[in-house]
C-alpha cells in the first residue's frame, strides 16, 4: 500500500534550485521529495501532475519485477519529414530529454505478485505520440499477453498520432485496434489506464476498447482536443470538458481512481475478471476448501485463481 | 430441472381458473387480500436496496459505470464482485434514500443508458465466464421524453436479448418493487425468484386503476387484481422459488435479507454451474418459451 | 403496385348513413370509397389511417396467399380478471365488434411471389395489447419461419401488454425476444412493420428487436405514452414527440414507407437481406449466367435467390 | 494474396528511406511536387460523393438510417444495394453540395452516431453474409463538445474492431478526401484502394502546418511532407490499389469515375469471395498487424 516512486526530475528551467516549483492548478509551492512521498499528487489540491514512464512503472510494478519487451525497436523516418527539423533530431532530443527510446514501454511485471504485461506511455517523449515503433510494441505486448496468459494494462498518455511518421501512425490506430481484438478473442483481460492528457489516435484506438476503462483523477480524455474544437467549430467549451469526471458522468469510463489506489485497483479488477477472487488483499479463497460443485464457471474460476496465485506460474503448453 | 413458469403440458390439463375458483372467490385467495399490504411493504423506504444487499454480501465490490454512448445511469447500479472464491457481475436497480440520493438515482427509474450499461457489462461477464446476479427493485423504467427519444424501448428490448444469449449462469432477484419491462430487462434469467414481500407486476396498481377503473384511487383493487405478489407469482408458477423475509419484512433486518439472498444465490449458482453453458441457454429459452395460458382445441393450456 | 384493400367499416357511431366521416388530422370529410382506394391514406393531409388486420394482410399478401397459422389459439382467463367488467366479456366483445380471434393474426403468405410469415396486430382488439396469445402466436409463427427459412414480416400496432393477464403479458415481452433471438441465429430475415400506435411491451420487445425496422408516417411509436409521461413527469411534449419522423431522426428507426409503397419496399428489403437480389421489381439476377467465381458469398447468394424465387420453394430438408 | 502494406520481412530489407533519397530531394519526389494540387482536387465541390456512386452503380439501393441509440447521422449514409446478382451493404460519407446539405450533412464531418449507425449495419451485413462496400469522403470526424461527450474517441474505436470482426468480404476506397480517424474508421477493410486524386493523411495539412509549423499557412508544405497523395500512399504500400481518374478528375465525368470503382469494386470481390470468411479475417490482421516501418537491431524494417 505504501508504494513510493523515485521522481525523475527532467523538468528543465523555471524551478528553483533546490528543484521546487509551483502547482500549475493551485500554485502552492511544492517541494520534489514531499512530492514524490504524495506520488507527484499536489498535497494542496490533490491534482495528478504527470508521471514519467519510469514513475509509472516504478508506481505500478513490484520492486524488481519490470522486465522491458521490445526494447530494441526504435523508429525509422520513413517519410523524410522535415518540418522545422528533421524528424529524427526530434526523436533523438526526446531520447536525450527523457533517457527513454520511444513514447511507449512495454514490458512484464508484477503487481502484488500478479504477473501482468505493462505498457505504459510518457508524454515527454514527443507528446506521447503514437508511430510504428508504439504500435509495434503494443501488438508484440499483446502477443505477449495472448501467450503467457497474463493480463494487459495500458497506462496511456498521448496527444494522438504522430504526424511525423503520416499515415503510418493513423493506421497504427487499426493495428491496435486489432490487437485488441485477438485478445478478446482468447480472452485475456485488458484493463487501461487513461491519464493526463490521453487524446487523439490513442484515445480512438486501444485506450477505450479495454475491458474495463480507469481514469486518473482531472485527466484530459478526448479525441479532439480543446483547442481544435475552439479553433475549428468555435464552440465554447462548458467548465471541465472531457476531463477524466466529464467522461464518468458521459459514461465513458468505469471509474476514476485516485493514484496512490491505482495499483490495488488494478489487481482487484484483473484478478476478478480472471474468473475469480484473485487480489492478495481479499485473498477469500484460502478460506474455501474447494469448489463445492463439479465442473462449470466455478472449478474454472478455481482453477484459473490457481495458476494465478502461483507465482511460478508459466505460460499454458500447446 | 428448473420450475416450469405457466407450464405448458397437453397431457397434464389442469384449469387454473377451476382450481383457483375452489380456494374460494378473487379476493379471497391465498395472496391477494394482503396484496396492497405487499406492494406498500415492497416500496417501503426503509427496505433494503441494492446497494444495501452489495454491503452486505460483497465487501469487495468494484462498481462499473456507463454505457459507453452517452451516460452513466445511477438509476442501475453495477460492478464486480469477489464472492466465495468466484466472481460475480452484481447489477441492480438503485433507488434512494433520501432526497438528494433519490434524485440522483431517478427513484430507480431507468433511462435507455441503464440498460445499456447493463448489457455492456453483461457481454463483458459473459466473455470472462462471470455469473451475473441482477437485483430488481425499480417502479418501472423512467417515462420521460428524452429517454424516449434515446430509445427507451429498444434498449429495454436488446437487454432481454442480451440476457438471452448469455452462456453464463444468470439469477434474477426481486427485492422490491417489480415494476413493468423496466425490472423486466433484468430479469430474463435462469432463475427468477422473488422476495416474499416483493412484488412484480405488468404495470404499476395505479396506473392500472386509472386505465381499467378511470380511477387510481382504485390501486388496491388492481393490486389484489393483477397477481402481483410472491405469492400469486409463485401460484402461476412464474417464479422459480419465493424467499422468506426476516419477520415483519426485510426492512427490520437488512443483514438478515442478505444472508437469505445470499442462500438462494448459492443453491442456483450450486445448480447452474454444474450445466454447460448451452444447456442453460437451452434451458432458459425453453422457460420463457412456456410462458403463458391459452385456449386451443377447448382446452385451458399453461 | 396497384394494391386495393377492402376497408371493413367497424368504426360504429358517428358515421353518416354513406359512412363517410371526417379525417382526424385535418377535419375533411372522407368517404369510404375513396379512402379504400388510397389505402386509407388521408388524400388531404396524408395521415394514414389505422388498418383492420384483414386490411393489413390485404394490402401486403397475393391475392388469395395468407393462409393463417395457430387459428385455434384464444385467450384463457388465467387471473380470473375482473375490473369494471370480466375480461371474458371484453374478450367475447372485441371478437364480436373485430371478427377477428386475437390482436395478432398470424400466417403465411406470398408477397410479389416470395414466401414470407406474417404477423398481423389489430389495435381494434383490446387496443392491440400484448397477452398469453399474442406471445404464443409470435412464437410458433417464428418456429415456422425457421423450418421453412421464410422471412419474417410483423406489423405492429399495440397499446402494450394485456393488463388483465397480469404479468403472464409482461413476459411475452421476454417470450417473443427470445423468439427473435432463435430467427437470428439461422438468421432468417425479420422486418418489423411500426404502424400508428405501436407502444408499451411490444417497443420494448419483437417489434425494436427486427433486422430492419420500418414506420409508417405519422405513427405514434413509444415505450411510456405521452399521457404517462404528461401525468407521471410533467413533462411538456414537443411537437411530434414520439411520432415517425422523431424516431427516424433519433436513430430509433430505420426508415419510414408511405403505405402505397410498403409492400414493395419490404419485398425489396427481404430480397436483399436474403443474400442476393431477390425482388419481382428487379430480377437483376435473371441477367446473370451464374455465379462468375467458385464459392464464397455470392454463389451463397445465389443459391438462395434460387430457392427463392421458386414459387415451389419447401422447407429445406433435415 | 493482398498488397502487404508497410511490409515487414526481415529477410528481404529495403532502406525506403536510401530509395527514396535515391530518387531526389523530398520536394521532388513521385507524388509529392503536386500533393497541394491533389488536395484541392480531392476536395473539389463537384467531386462526385458517395450519393453520386451510389445513384449511379446502385439504382435499387435502399438507406437504413439511424444507431438505435441517439440520433441518425446524415454525415454517413448507409445501405442495401442491388448489384449484380448480390446484395452489398454500402457505407460511406456524404458531404453536402449546397449550403442547406452541407450543413445538413455536417460538411461529412461523422458523429458518434455516424460510427455507430454504420457498425449496427456492418453487423447487420456479417449476418447475412453481406460484402461490405465503404466510401470515405471526410475532412474527419466533428470535433464538438456534444461529439466528444457522446464518445467520439470510443465510437471510432469500436469502428475498428467491427471491422476487424467482420466475416464477409470488405472494400474500402477513399473517394476524395481521408481526414484522419474520421476516415479511417471506415477503412479497415480487405481491400482498401484510393482514387488517383484522392488524399488520405494522418491529419489535414492545416491542422498540421499549424501544429509543426505554428503557421496554418504552411499548409502546401505540410501536404507534400505528409504523403497523402495516392502516388504516396501506394509508394508506401498503405493501399492495395490506386484507381485512375478520368482525365482532368473524376468532377468532370461522374458517370466514368462511378465504372472505375465499380470495376475495381467487382475485381476485389471476385477474389475476396472464393476466400472463406476465416482466412479473409486472417489476412486483414496480417496486413494491419504489418503496418509500421521501424529500426530493429540497426536494421530498418518496413
Ligand atoms: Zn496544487
Ligand atoms: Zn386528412
Amino acid at each position: 500500500m505504501a508504494q513510493r516512486i523515485s521522481v525523475d526530475i527532467s523538468r528543465r528551467g523555471d524551478n528553483e534550485p533546490d528543484g521546487s516549483f509551483n502547482c500549475p492548478a493551485c500554485g502552492q509551492r511544492l517541494n520534489p521529495g514531499e512530492l514524490a512521498e504524495n506520488l507527484k499528487v499536489c498535497p494542496h489540491c490533490e491534482r495528478h501532475l504527470s508521471l514519467t514512464a519510469g514513475e509509472r512503472i516504478g508506481l505500478l510494478a513490484d520492486e524488481g519485477s519490470w522486465s522491458e519487451l521490445s526494447a530494441s525497436l526504435r523508429s525509422a523516418d520513413p517519410l523524410e519529414f522535415f518540418d522545422l527539423r528533421p524528424y529524427f533530431e526530434r526523436i533523438e532530443e526526446a531520447e536525450y530529454d527523457t533517457g527513454l527510446t520511444e513514447a511507449m514501454l512495454a514490458g512484464t511485471a508484477r503487481m502484488h505478485k500478479m504477473e501482468v504485461v505493462l505498457v505504459v506511455m510518457d508524454f515527454r517523449f514527443m507528446g506521447g505520440s503514437m508511430g510504428s515503433v508504439v504500435g509495434e510494441r503494443f501488438w508484440r505486448a499483446v502477443e505477449h499477453a495472448i501467450e503467457t496468459r497474463f493480463p494487459l494494462v495500458a497506462v496511456c498518455a498521448s496527444g494522438g498520432a504522430r504526424m511525423q511518421e503520416g499515415m503510418l501512425s493513423l493506421l497504427q490506430m487499426a493495428k491496435t485496434a486489432c490487437a485488441t481484438e485477438l485478445l478478446s478473442e482468447v480472452p485475456v483481460p485488458f484493463v487501461s489506464v487513461l491519464t493526463h492528457p490521453t487524446t487523439g489516435g490513442v484515445m480512438a484506438s486501444f485506450a477505450t476498447l479495454a475491458d474495463v476503462i480507469m481514469a486518473e483523477p482531472g485527466a484530459l480524455l478526448c479525441f479532439s482536443g480543446p483547442r481544435v474544437i475552439e479553433q475549428t467549430v468555435k464552440e465554447k467549451l462548458p467548465e471541465g470538458f472531457g476531463r477524466a469526471e466529464s467522461n464518468l458522468e458521459h459514461g465513458q469510463v468505469d471509474m476514476i481512481v485516485p493514484r496512490h489506489e491505482l495499483k490495488d485497483r488494478l489487481v482487484q479488477v484483473l484478478g476478478m475478471l480472471e474468473g475469480g477472487v484473485a487480489c492478495a488483499l481479499q485473498p477469500l479463497w484460502e478460506e474455501e476448501a474447494g469448489p463445492p460443485g463439479g465442473g462449470g464457471a466455478l472449478a474454472k474460476a478455481f482453477g484459473r485463481i490457481k495458476s494465478f496465485a502461483n507465482p511460478s506460474r508459466r505460460p499454458p503448453q500447446g | 430441472m428448473p420450475t416450469l413458469p405457466g407450464v405448458h403440458l397437453k397431457d397434464e390439463i389442469t384449469k387454473i381458473s377451476q382450481r383457483l375458483r375452489e380456494l374460494g372467490g378473487a379476493g379471497e385467495r391465498r395472496g391477494r387480500s394482503d396484496a396492497w399490504e405487499k406492494v406498500k411493504l415492497a416500496r417501503h423506504a426503509e427496505r433494503p436496496y441494492t446497494l444495501d444487499y452489495i454491503e452486505q454480501m460483497f465487501p469487495g465490490f468494484i462498481e462499473l459505470r456507463g454505457d459507453r454512448c452517452f451516460a452513466d445511469d445511477p438509476a442501475i447500479v453495477a460492478g464486480l464482485a469477489a464472492y466465495q472464491g468466484r466472481t460475480l457481475m452484481v447489477i441492480g436497480h438503485q433507488k434512494g434514500r433520501d432526497l438528494s440520493s433519490r434524485t440522483y438515482r431517478n427513484f430507480g427509474m431507468p433511462r435507455p443508458e441503464g440498460y445499456r450499461k447493463a448489457q455492456r457489462l453483461m457481454r463483458l461477464a459473459d466473455k470472462f465466464g462471470i455469473p451475473v446476479l441482477t437485483l430488481i427493485d425499480t417502479p418501472g423504467a423512467y417515462p420521460g421524453v428524452a429517454a424516449e427519444e434515446r430509445g427507451q424501448g429498444g434498449a429495454i428490448a436488446r437487454s432481454l436479448v442480451t440476457m438471452a444469449r448469455l452462456g453464463v449462469p444468470t439469477v434474477a432477484i426481486i427485492i422490491g418493487e417489480g415494476g413493468s419491462g423496466g425490472a423486466l430487462a433484468l430479469a430474463l434469467a435462469d432463475r427468477v425468484m422473488m422476495l416474499e414481500n416483493s412484488i412484480y407486476s405488468v404495470s404499476s396498481p395505479e396506473a392500472c386503476a386509472s386505465i381499467l377503473w378511470k380511477d387510481a384511487a382504485e390501486a388496491e383493487l388492481a393490486a389484489r387484481a393483477l397477481m402481483l405478489t410472491s405469492d400469486d407469482l409463485d401460484e402461476l408458477q412464474l417464479v422459480d422459488a419465493v424467499l422468506p423475509e426476516p419477520r415483519g419484512g426485510a426492512h427490520r433486518d437488512h443483514a438478515a435479507a442478505a444472508r437469505i439472498v445470499k442462500e438462494a444465490l448459492e443453491d442456483s449458482l450450486r445448480e447452474l454451474e454444474l450445466m454447460h453453458p448451452q444447456e442453460r441457454r437451452r434451458e432458459r429459452f425453453e422457460k420463457f418459451r412456456r410462458v403463458g395460458v391459452w385456449r386451443e382445441d377447448g382446452l385451458t393450456l399453461f
